[in-house]
């Protein structure tokens, strides 16, 4: 039972960015000293080079190295959402460590690795699998977030790493419990355990299993209670490595809970989507309302993308395909419009001064106006306001709720969405409606060429999705259809 | 069904427009201003076309035009109007020209201003025609962005509040909207149907009396919040008031519209039982606007938060038009808002006249006006007069449909409806002599311009409208008539349909949803 | 038998991880927790894991918790903590919620174990013995984990010298 | 054969025991070892688990969680060293610089 | 020539357009022109009409002609239509005939103001208006006229606008008219509920089908309308405006606010009489409200010193006169006295307005006297229409007055005659103490500051000839009593003689259903047969003498107390000096109004801002905001930056949601 050629095909994406990352590596060992400025674009070529080996993903659904990895559309759906966050990630990255004085090839080869993490996780069929890609994807991002190695982005670090050990061991201790209840933790597996023992759907182990999984999980994506690191680390951690943190590592997280949840607890809907609802409900009020309580933008995405777990796991409660399509598309969405939003807030900072704080925004609208329509289209967006993607995330996530029943959550989901508003619209409203302070913070916008493209990039990705996405909707059923 | 795509070439010119003005330099103001008003121009040339090759004889959609979207989930561009929107899509691009000529005197930010201005076109434009419940939704939130901006931007003192105040208000209520357009959507889908959101399609749909109810009940805060109805109507004074003159005309000539045409487009035709249900409790809140509102205009003392004031008034009589669930009332309530749209936009635009000489907009502030602005006096007047219901002026023929449609069906409605033309002769004449007649005694006054070409240029197209609709009433109407009785008569009968359908109470449907917190077992 | 010898270094592994908790100086804690690691590698040889039993000693009790011990050293941290005697509210409730984890993980395991694994039977074991068998899966079955878990190594190398490098 | 409880129980008993470090100590390293305690705790469970069902996954998690506890250690530690070379801090309760 | 009947509103409506558009930048004489000779016009096709329809045989004289469809929405058509009958003929000619001698008039009285074109603007326009209210063919185009004139009044009364006074008295006319239009409006409503249309000719053809004679529906909408009526035609309680009224120009007073627009309402009720002959309730309530606001008015014109102001007292007293007539069902005699009414009330503004002009705009009769010498046509004219209104026969107001009062008597409304009865004494006495103070004893002015003249021949002209209307203009309408004809009765005939089916129809009711008290209903009944009947002659002629004789007697009242003895009314004011206070501020009746309808409306409009609006509803919504603010502040605090406390949290979740499942779910 070894391994054949079929198997490497699933995971040659996973071994192109690998080696470009050793490759990164390698290229500054060679050259030390050199000018360093290719190193990204070693990386984005890698993603490209890996996204066109991606696409013979999709179609029937297939399973490699023993059922430890899925070569199925869902995970070639997320490989792409993930390749959109590496590449934007290292555009966005470029010129912002280059003025910070950190352009090293560790970053890179510490991003692609994370990738990897990232994108095995959304692979994962075996619990095993799916507890090392995570811990590769964690471990790589604990060393991104303290790769400044400042004070803030040190302690940064710090708590999310220790959290991250943390809250692993419940993860672990939950597979351990799993494993003595199914005997097995493949997802399939489980999945089997359970359809063929009614009993188990009763068993305290199994279910205590669940809990911790999903303590685990909820972790990950930052779910209210097990929230508290994210404003911390997320402010803390180079701006860059926040974006990557908030979408690369929520896109992850949560298609290994919906392979998890969808595939393996499939049975158990009843009992998780109870706890997830209020789950859902304290992450998207809880996040909202404390956004709304920030002075400092980045902290307050930390907040917002808190608020956004929320909105994702109203989409997981309601359980069903349809859902699991419109949370792709959610990710997806808010892989643009936050991988921008946090673009435009490098572009204000300098060298050692992040310059997030609200009133540092002051009359930027009209004094960068490229830069004003940026931040307010990325704004509109995470507020959920048509015709971005922003909206027709939240509408698909929203629509499988009610038509599951969810009113309610629906309900409280659409109140919060609206009170949300508050906070981004309070960005716009310094950026143009407050008059720019006599001395001004931003004197020039730090935007290399690479800035302006991620940004752009961005900004084009969050309206071409808003304005048409009858496609990407349709691929994401479509990868749902062979993961459920 | 080829035919030259009319609706899509209004809707989206004006968004070609603005792209077409970011090429042009910032510096050059006056080009900015000229190829906003062409394009405005051109697209209410186009529009016009509507007018002239509408059929009044059918009541159906027409121009339709339809384009697969989201196809999966039965989204579709899907665009069309009839003679519900007609008038109030011509009614917005007249505006919209009218808007840019009084924007001539803004001088802050004007290649920005034109750009939001010609967003907002096609935002309304795309509501007014979207005949699909997505789509509409997506202009109608979009509608909301120009808006916004032209409120924080080029607004008064208290810009920033009343900005996010109209932002927010609105945003609630159509979130909860969109909730419903999804619930429906589903309950389509378990009839047995097709998943779409194709209006026409949902409207075929028969809901029990006590879905609708709830489903009623969030279409309608929606659209009651944009109308206003009171009580929800705090975010209008404010949004009025700090708006640049533009963004009050417009918002009060066809954002509001937005609401009161919900109603009949979305709201009513999906859920008669529901509206049946509604409607005494909905007069009651529209009889309350319109006296409230009237009062308080009373108590101003800033002539534009007057209007406003008179704003929730006169929506109030178009709400009770509506919900008198008869034609006179119907017509009367569609014929309202047009009329609403002419008269208290070109009070607004007189407003803006004064504004722009005084730089205050406080009652007490003038006086005597008459005397050293005789024509804007009387212009103001005219207008006044169209705004309080005279007939002869485009007011009264739709006060009068109201209120007879109103008495057809509830007596004691149309007798405390009444009380508002009273009132409404009150605020307006009390505020007309405070600010034009009395003595000059102010200095500041004295030496004031009377209306210049370009002023006269914007308010006489107006005030012929004004004239134009009160005395022959029936170019309006007549285009309106099949439409109408369509509407009526699918109405009555889908209530009937709907009247002996079985669904658990009310209160069991809201408890399927509670359950739902918790599943007990879902099988689906 | 067994079970005495269980319950000596089940004994020990608690003490050890109390004296972690008691420790006032770090290296004995570090200590502490080399104790609690060794007995629990005894207790994996009584599950029959000689396999584990190895490289527990080795690579946990040896090699990680060199590093550790190493990295105490290099901080030299001399001042001890002395705040371990002030038990506040939140270390109270925190201790409370720990027992109560403690009372829900126990909770579970009257529910037995349930799952039908079975693999690495009697005959197997005779046959090919636990570690011959368990690397043979290894490098088979569970190829791709192993692949990961290199690569894992290699984030764990690259982030560390990210962050710790003097010069970098 | 031990009964599966038993081990389990002292799994269950060892992973509080860890928690606990890690909501009551202040040196930072002793909050690294107190995980540490944890993935031993769990990795006692696989154990029992594998030697309960005969099965060979439960020691190929202990010998990944070896590994990922390694490169935790690794990381873990080149953080603690970083973070004393910004702050020079070595207790939790002093890192709170981002709050709120 | 029917068929040219649009012309008479036609062209005042041109003449207002010429004016309105162009008049500030034409020569005056062209203004002058163009008004008057549009309203000359219209009079010329008016009298056109008049011939025409009097050529036909009585019973076709209804000409109905269409304009084009106003208003249509779904069952609701109206049309803008205008309708010629006996009635309207009479309006028209003299809205057109009084109308253009104060055009001409005016020319003269306004030839210095400042306002002329606008000033003439709004005349053509209150024409254009006026001559719809009354040719409208339905009840909306009536409607239209009459918000219409209640516009041009607005804009007349406050024409002056620079006195803050003035405009305000514009302002509470067109707001107590909005009043009445309330009810008006309703009524409208009403009819259009029961009848499905507004159009006059099937209503008054229909209603006693449609309408239960004398029951709820039919009072009510004749109430209702008449609510409308009070407020344009000034009677209690929403006749307050009409006194204010006096701010406009003279010859405004003269048109407006004495013989065409505050007739309306009579108009109005003459025009329905179909329908309030089949409301006994309405017909007690109008001709009790009538008579009630001609003594009421009467009373306090005695006291006041104000020219204008004594005479819009006096012109909302014979309004009253004209509504006591159309409630005791005597329609026809409403409507002469309202003709009569138009000259010799048009002839006193006029002449006031030019004493007023000659005294260089004094109004206050304290500070005039001796006039005679010094305006000889003034005085003659003024003391000719002062002895018509007076009621002295053979003058116009003799025989429209005393035929209302008889017909008020022999229909059995004694208390309403008694009323109308005691007011025609103190008419003669406050219109001969008028006279008396502003014509008669000394120049109580320095003549040598005050140079009084005599007003040009464009003002005296129409003078006489208003003059020589109010002498003759009754004789066309002399009883059969006093062995005339009655041609007017006799003309009117065709519209109203379907008041005396309704009556009967009112009478059948009455015995069938016991509805009605059979007294009344006979009554009604005498009243229907009174057109062609002969009752009770000697009762008239008695009638007859006794007001004759109350009215001379007020004339020598008012002589001892002006000419005589013009000390004696200090004293009797000295002596009851309650009821001068009472009568001289107007039984306070303003003040009332002030203090519990104005001011309760502004304080009831305080309260919804100032508390509702921005205490309570912002309250809410601001809360709103505030409080999620401050939860998500309070929420801000649990994130202390202690990463132990964030392990803490966890740990809490942790023990909820796996306490959750090991031991609740698994259950």
């Amino acid at each position: 039972m070894t391994f054949s050629m079929a198997d490497m095909r699933l995971l040659t994406p996973h071994l192109v960015i690998t080696a470009a990352a050793l490759l990164v590596l390698l290229a500054e060992a060679v050259s030390p000293g050199r000018r360093k400025g290719y190193l990204p674009y070693l990386g984005i070529a890698g993603i490209v080079v890996a996204a066109f080996t991606t696409p013979g993903l999709f179609g029937p659904a297939r399973s490699g190295f023993s059922g430890m990895l899925a070569g199925d559309a869902f995970a070639a759906f997320v490989y792409f959402i993930l390749y959109a966050v590496g590449a934007l990630t290292l555009l966005v990255s470029d010129g912002y460590l280059r003025d910070e004085g950190r352009d090293h090839a560790e970053y890179y080869a510490l991003v692609l690795l994370a990738l990897v993490g990232m994108m095995l996780m959304a692979g994962a069929t075996h619990l095993m699998t799916l507890f090392l890609a995570l811990e590769t994807m964690s471990i790589a991002i604990y060393a991104l977030a303290g790769f400044f190695r400042d004070e803030r982005s040190a302690e940064a670090s710090f708590k999310y790493f220790i959290l991250g050990a943390f809250s692993s061991g419940f993860l672990l201790y939950g597979i351990a419990l799993l494993y003595g209840a199914c005997g097995t933790t493949e997802i399939q597996g489980i999945l089997d355990a359970f359809a063929s023992n009614r009993a188990l759907a009763g068993s305290a182990m199994a279910l205590a299993g669940v809990g911790l999984v999903t303590v685990g999980f909820a972790f990950k994506v930052a779910a209210v209670p097990f929230h508290m690191w994210t404003p911390d680390a997320y402010q803390g951690a180079p701006t860059s490595v926040t974006a990557f943190m908030a979408t690369g590592v929520k896109a992850a997280a949560f298609a290994a809970v919906l392979r998890v949840f969808f595939v393996a607890f499939q049975t158990l809907h009843v009992d998780w989507s109870g706890v997830l609802w209020v789950l859902a409900l304290l992450t998207m009020t809880v996040g909202n309302l404390t956004a709304i309580a920030q002075t400092d933008v980045k902290r307050m995405l930390a907040y917002s993308s808190i608020a956004h777990a929320g909105y994702i796991l109203v989409g997981v409660v309601a359980g069903t395909p349809e859902a699991g399509a419109g949370i792709l598309y959610y990710l997806l969405a808010y892989a643009f419009m936050n991988i921008g939003a946090f673009a435009c807030l490098i572009m204000v900072g300098r060298k050692g001064h992040e310059n997030t704080e609200l009133d540092a925004f002051a009359g930027l609208g009209f004094k960068f106006p490229a830069l004003g329509l940026a931040m307010s289209l990325f704004m509109f967006s995470m507020a959920g306001i048509p015709p971005t993607a922003g909206f027709i995330g939240k509408f698909l996530i929203f629509k499988a709720a009610v038509h599951q029943g969810y009113y309610w959550l629906t309900i409280f989901g659409v109140l919060n969405s609206a009170a949300s508003v508050y906070y981004y619209l309070r960005v716009i409203v310094t950026m143009y409606f407050k008059p720019e302070p006599d001395a001004p913070v931003v004197e020039a916008l730090r935007a290399g060429p690479s800035m302006a493209v991620a940004t752009i990039l961005a900004g084009l990705g969050v309206l071409y999705f808003g304005i048409v996405p009858g496609g990407l909707v349709d691929l994401a059923e479509q990868a749902l259809r062979y993961l459920v | 069904m080829s035919h030259f795509p009319y609706l899509s070439t209004i809707t989206f010119l004006p968004l070609l427009g603005a792209l077409v003005l970011l090429l042009i330099p910032r510096r050059s103001e006056g080009g900015i201003r000229a190829w906003t008003l062409a394009v405005a121009a051109v697209t209410f040339v186009i529009s016009l076309a509507l007018w002239v090759r509408f059929d009044p004889t059918q009541g159906g959609m027409q121009f339709v035009e339809r384009k697969a979207w989201i196809e999966s989930l039965g989204i579709s561009y899907y665009v069309g109007i009839d003679g519900i929107s007609l008038w109030l899509v011509l009614l917005t691009t007249f505006l919209s020209v009218i808007c840019v000529l009084s924007s001539w005197g803004i001088a802050k930010r004007v290649k920005e201003y034109m750009l939001f201005f010609l967003l907002l076109e096609t935002g309304m434009l795309g509501a007014l025609i979207s005949l699909d419940l997505v789509l509409f939704y997506i202009f109608w939130e979009a509608m909301l962005i120009p808006m916004y901006f032209l409120i924080g931007v080029w607004g008064g003192t208290d810009r920033i509040y009343a900005a996010i105040k109209f932002f927010i208000y609105t945003m609630v209520g159509s979130l909860l909207m969109l909730v419903a357009i999804l619930a429906l959507y589903y309950l389509n889908i378990r009839a047995g149907n097709a998943p779409t959101f194709d209006l026409l399609k949902l409207y075929e749909l028969n809901l029990a009396p006590n879905v609708q109810f709830w489903m009623f009940a969030a279409f309608c805060l929606a659209f009651a919040i944009k109308v206003p109805m009171w009580p929800l109507h705090t975010w209008l004074p404010d949004a009025h008031t700090q708006a640049p003159t533009a963004g009050s005309v417009i918002l009060a000539g066809v954002l509001l519209k937005m609401g009161t045409y919900g109603f009949l487009r979305f709201a009513m035709p999906l859920f008669p039982n529901a509206v049946e249900a509604w409607a005494p409790f909905m007069m009651v809140v529209a009889v309350i606007g319109i006296i409230y509102g009237a009062l308080v205009a009373m108590v101003q003392d800033d002539v534009k938060k007057l209007v406003a004031y008179s704003s929730v008034s006169h929506l109030g009589f178009v709400m009770l038009g509506l919900f008198a669930l008869n034609m006179q009332g119907v017509q009367g309530g569609l014929y309202q808002s047009l009329n609403h749209g002419i008269s208290t936009g070109a009070l607004f635009l007189l407003v803006g006249v004064i504004y722009e000489r005084r730089h205050t907009r406080a009652i007490a502030d003038f006086g005597g006006l008459a005397k050293s602005m005789p024509n804007y006096a009387a212009v103001f007047l005219i207008i006044t007069m169209s705004s309080i219901g005279l007939p002869g002026l485009n007011g009264f023929v739709g006060e009068f449909l109201i209120m007879l449609g109103a008495f057809l069906t509830s007596k004691t409605a149309a007798v405390f409806a009444a009380t508002g033309v009273i009132l409404a002769a009150g605020y307006m004449l009390w505020m007309v002599k405070r600010v034009f007649f009395g003595a000059l005694d102010k200095e500041e006054n004295q030496g004031l311009a009377d209306l210049t070409g370009l002023e006269w240029g914007y308010l006489i197209p107006m005030v012929v409208m004004a004239f134009w609709m009160g005395i022959y009433p029936g170019t309006f109407l007549r285009k309106t008539d099949a439409t109408l009785e369509l509407w009526l008569e699918r109405f009555e009968a889908k209530k009937e349909a709907c009247r002996s359908l079985e669904a658990p109470g009310a209160l069991a449907w809201l408890q399927d949803g509670l359950n739902l917190v918790f599943p007990a077992s879902h099988a689906d | 038998m067994t079970l005495a010898i269980f319950f000596v270094f089940a004994a020990f592994a608690v003490l050890g991880g109390v004296g972690v908790l008691l420790a006032r100086n770090p290296i004995h804690s570090a200590l502490s927790l080399v104790g609690t690691m060794v007995s629990l590698a005894g207790i994996y040889l009584l599950h029959h894991a000689e396999f584990i039993f190895a490289i527990q000693l080795m690579v946990y009790a040896g090699a990680i918790m060199t590093l550790i011990v190493f990295v105490i050293m290099l901080l030299d941290v001399r001042h001890e903590e002395t705040e371990s005697e002030r038990l506040g509210f939140g270390k109270v409730i925190g201790m409370v919620l720990a027992g109560l984890m403690v009372v829900v993980l126990l909770v579970p395991l009257g529910a037995g174990l349930t799952g039908k694994a079975g693999g690495m039977t009697e005959e197997v074991l005779a046959r090919v013995g636990g570690v011959e068998f368990l690397s043979e899966k290894l490098f088979t079955t569970y190829l791709l984990p192993f692949e990961i878990a290199s690569v894992l190594l290699l984030v764990g190398l690259v982030g560390a010298v990210a962050l710790a490098k003097k010069r970098l | 054969m031990i009964p599966f409880e038993y081990s389990m129980g002292l799994s269950a008993v060892l992973f509080g025991l860890g928690v606990v470090g890690v909501l009551v100590r202040r040196n930072v390293i002793v909050l690294l070892m107190c995980v540490e305690l944890m993935l031993n705790a769990v990795n006692l469970a696989f154990v029992t688990v594998a030697d309960h069902l005969n099965s060979v996954e439960g020691l190929l998690y202990v010998f990944f969680v070896m590994t990922v506890a390694a490169a935790e250690a690794a990381v873990g530690l080149a953080i603690v060293v970083s973070l004393y070379r910004a702050r020079r801090a070595v207790h939790a309760d002093e890192i709170s610089l981002l709050k709120g | 020539m029917l068929d040219m009947i649009w012309l008479v509103p036609f062209f005042p409506m041109v003449g207002a357009l010429v004016n309105g558009l162009f008049g500030r930048r034409m020569p005056k004489g062209l203004v002058a022109t163009v008004a008057c000779g549009s309203v000359f016009l219209s009079f010329l096709v008016s009298v056109g009409a008049f011939f025409s329809l009097k050529a036909l045989p009585p019973a076709e004289r209804v000409f109905e002609q269409v304009i084009f469809e106003w208003i249509a929405s779904g069952s609701t058509k109206v049309t803008l239509g205008y309708l010629l009958d006996p009635l309207s003929c009479v309006m028209i000619l003299v809205v057109t005939g009084v109308g253009f001698l104060i055009h001409v008039y005016s020319v003269g009285y306004m030839s210095h103001d400042p306002g002329f074109s606008r000033y003439f603007t709004y005349l053509n326009l209150f024409c254009f208006a006026m001559l719809t209210l009354v040719l409208g063919n339905s009840f909306l185009v009536l409607f239209v006229g009459w918000e219409g004139v209640g516009l041009c009044s607005y804009l007349l009364i406050g024409f002056w606008f620079e006195d803050a006074a003035k405009a305000a008295a514009g302002m509470k006319a067109f707001i107590v008219n909005r009043i009445g239009d309330f009810g008006f409006l309703l009524g409208m409503f009403l009819i259009f509920w029961k009848f499905g249309t507004l159009d006059f000719v099937p209503i008054m053809k229909e209603a006693p089908e449609v309408l239960v004679a004398g029951g709820a529906i039919v009072t009510a909408i004749t109430l209702l309308l008449f609510v409308g009526a009070t407020g344009k035609s000034a009677q209690i309680p929403l006749y307050v405006w009409l006194p204010d009224a006096m701010a406009g120009p003279t010859p405004v007073s003269a048109l407006i606010h004495a013989a065409t627009m505050v007739t309306a309402g009579v108009y109005m009720i003459g025009r329905c009489n179909v329908l309030y002959s089949m409301a006994p309730t309405s017909m007690t309530v109008v001709a009790t409200i009538g008579a009630l606001t001609a003594l009421f008015a009467g009373t306090i014109a005695i006291t006041q010193y104000d020219i204008k102001k004594v005479l819009a007292y006096s012109t909302v007293s014979q309004l009253g006169y004209m509504f006591t007539a159309m409630g005791v069902g005597a329609y026809a005699a409403g409507i002469f006295h309202l003709m009569t009414h138009a000259f010799f009330k048009a002839c006193l503004f006029l002449g006031s307005g030019s004493v007023i002009h000659g005294m260089h705009e004094e109004q206050d009769m304290r500070r005039m006297g001796g006039l005679r010498k010094h305006m000889p046509h003034t005085y003659w004219t003024f003391l000719i229409a002062t002895i018509a209104i007076a009621g002295v026969p053979p003058l116009a107001g003799f025989f429209s007055k005393d035929e209302i009062l008889w017909n008020a008597w022999a229909n059995g409304f004694k208390f309403q005659w008694f009323l109308g009865f005691a007011a025609a004494g103190i008419t003669a006495f406050y219109m001969f103490r008028l006279v008396f103070m502003t014509f008669f004893g000394k120049e109580r002015f320095d003549p040598h500051e005050v140079h009084v003249h005599e007003s040009p021949a464009s003002m005296t002209v129409p003078l006489w000839i208003l003059a020589g209307l109010s002498i003759v203009g009754g004789w066309i309408g002399i009883p059969a009593a006093l062995g005339g004809a009655n041609q007017f009765h006799q003309w009117l005939a065709p519209v109203m003689g379907g008041a005396s089916e309704a009556a009967e129809g009112v009478k059948q009711a009455a015995g069938g259903l016991g509805l009605v008290s059979t007294a009344w209903a006979s009554e009604a009944a005498g009243a229907a047969a009174e057109a062609g009947g002969h009752a009770d002659l000697v009762a008239e002629y008695a009638l007859m003498f006794l007001s004759v004789a109350y009215a001379l007697l007020g004339i020598l009242v008012a002589y001892i107390c002006y000419i005589a003895k013009p000390d004696l009314p200090g004293k009797v004011a000295a002596k009851c000096r309650g009821l001068y206070e009472l009568l001289y501020n107007k039984y306070f009746v303003d003040e009332i109004y002030q203090a519990v309808f104005v001011e309760g409306t502004l304080a009831l409009a305080t309260f919804c801002y100032a508390f509702v609006d921005v205490v309570v509803i912002d309250g809410i919504v601001n809360g709103t905001g505030l409080l999620v603010r401050s939860v998500g502040s309070g929420l801000r605090r649990f994130q202390t930056g202690q990463v132990q406390a964030y392990a803490l949290t966890i740990l809490l979740g942790a023990v909820i949601l796996v306490g959750y499942y090991a031991v609740v779910a698994s259950f």
